[in-house]
């Protein structure tokens, strides 16, 4: 998706992830409420700032214990019809990482666009 | 307008329940609706029937409580979240095998549906978070 | 207009940064709880670029003891205040 | 060694409580000694007795128990902090008046003093934050 | 106290509190622990770091629903012979914090002499 | 010799900086959980000064997808090596 599109984008839901994968339930708990509006029917965002963008990093694994993260649920996105993922593009500088770094093609929102995300979905959740 | 709140701190180890339940209480005071409280997160601990917190504190369940006795607020509280948490009303300590539980009405255990509808059905959500 | 409601320090959490990379050029920013402690003289240079713009929570700069630490860049507002704020933004989003 | 460990994370909501579980697996297969566990802040939700995790997720209060079961690893819990967070045992909920209780052996609800005094007599005390 | 005698103070238990008052129960719950160590008889000293200065801030008050807070119990560090109340010097000066903002005696460290506390207490508690 | 340990990511969190602020010249820094993000290329540079006295766990990394991430001046540990790290420290301090 170009800037331009994703300028036009409106939606429900706008799902803000803020942290990692394994270290808390929030990535978790942040997809779980985006995969529930969109069962439900709803338009839903989803995107990746700081930490977040870490849970898009491949070849992720189960936790010493067996905790199984998340990378599996990344992977049902597309069936629950939630095709806008937008990240961070600082935040991705900040870590270091490249495209070929993560599992998922995502559309990268530089620091002018991203302002413009909340006022375009009628509702903000942030975890 | 119509107001929905999003509660996702614990109460007595964040201020997010202070803050939740005084907002709640002015708005309700400048004549908003408020059309539901949903407690995700940790936040689904200020839903515990058993808290005994020190008697020269506040008692935020009961303040909870009170909220839904006096102005009929709908106390939504995550289920899946709830039940890791141990949180369980009887229905789900009985499907679980469980003796005994840890919520009781007015608190209702309900699917993050609940949540997405709340939000989109009214003016303004806001989020207290830990 | 957004409302955007921050309740941690900038002293020691960098959450701030986030709330102000999603800032749009009319919304406005209310400092909560240990939020608060950026309306101080010393931190309010964080919030650079917000005058006019940024509130705190009187309630709780009064129970920390810095109602008279608190910067004159900074609207302080109780919380009937705070309910104002959320009626005149189109929505809020919030930063923890 | 003698070794103490100090969980202040809750379960389900920080790492904290899987990294405490698996150092203190790590530590025992070494030959070390592990005295007690005390859980404070937010770590006495691992004594929540009516958890129930998805069952495709390590289930921590059992592993706890498991820990306590096999190398009779103490499992303390203060009980001020527990308090206000709803988790109370049988005897603490009839002090309270309540029906029903949250926690049971083998955790026990102790004084903060038991903390200073682990911590102390052992000779390594690990402290795992949320 | 004098820088020197700092470095001369040998103690059973050092807590380090890091959080300030009513945003969370950390504070409280640090403060229990050196308190209950104190009434033990344990040789307790205290460190504020970061926010936890602002813990010292005159003037608090009760929250809005009547939270305590922690002002008090400060105040009764003394009865419970915990005089070694030390604080992290570049806090004070980042929160802009002069001596009489406090309602309590404290005892500046500087950065350099901060690594020789935890090396001189038996027990380190971070809150 | 201390052991201290951080579960914090440095790019969100400024936990790291009272870590090193309580770091001796002999003290090691052990990465775990989140903090295990302090290992990659842009972010080690934040534990400047630690060279030879920084360390990840293992596990956290590889549960991230982090292992193939993490910058050689970082000494990765197991389990068996954290519990190592808290035998040769005279006592160990968390930061979180």
């Amino acid at each position: 998706m170009s800037e331009e599109s994703t300028r036009e984008n409106v939606a429900d839901l706008l799902v803000i992830l803020r942290h990692g994968p394994h270290g808390s339930s929030w990535l978790r708990e942040g997809l779980d409420a985006a995969l529930v509006a969109a069962a439900f029917g709803r338009q839903v965002s989803l995107l990746f700032m700081g930490e977040a963008v870490t849970a898009l990093v491949r070849g992720q694994q189960a936790g010493a214990l067996g905790q199984k993260g998340t990378a599996a649920t990344l992977e049902m996105l597309a069936m629950y019809d939630i095709d806008t993922l937008l990240v961070e593009a600082e935040a991705l500088a900040r870590f270091g990482l490249a495209e070929q770094d993560l599992m998922l093609p995502v559309n990268r929102l530089d620091a002018e666009s991203l302002p413009r995300l909340p006022a375009e979905h009628r509702l903000v959740l942030t975890f | 307008m119509r107001y929905a709140i999003l509660l996702l701190g614990a109460p007595y180890s964040r201020q997010a329940s202070h803050s939740a339940l005084r907002f709640a209480r002015a708005l309700v005071a400048r004549g908003h609706g408020l059309e539901g409280v949903f407690f995700y997160h940790d936040g689904v601990h200020n839903a515990a029937r058993l808290a005994a917190p020190p008697q020269d504190e506040p008692h935020l369940v009961d303040g909870w409580k009170a909220l839904n006795r006096e102005q009929g607020v709908p106390l939504q509280v995550c289920i899946a979240a709830a039940l890791r948490r141990g949180l369980l009303d009887e229905r789900e300590a009985a499907r679980h095998g469980k003796q005994g539980h840890s919520v009781e009405p007015p608190f209702e255990l309900t699917g993050l549906g609940q949540l997405v509808d709340l939000g989109l059905r009214c003016d303004r959500l806001v989020t207290f978070g830990p | 207009m957004l409302l955007h409601i921050l309740n941690r320090s900038p002293a020691t959490s960098l959450v701030y940064r986030q709330a102000l990379t999603a800032i749009g050029p009319e919304d406005r920013l209310l400092l909560i709880e240990d939020g608060v402690q950026g309306a101080m003289p010393q931190l309010v240079r964080h919030f650079e670029g917000l005058e006019g713009r940024l509130f705190a929570l009187r309630e709780d700069l009064a129970s920390r003891g810095l109602e008279g630490h608190c910067d004159p860049a900074v609207q302080v507002v109780d919380v009937d205040g705070f309910v104002l704020l959320t009626e005149e933004a189109d929505r809020t989003v919030s930063w923890y």
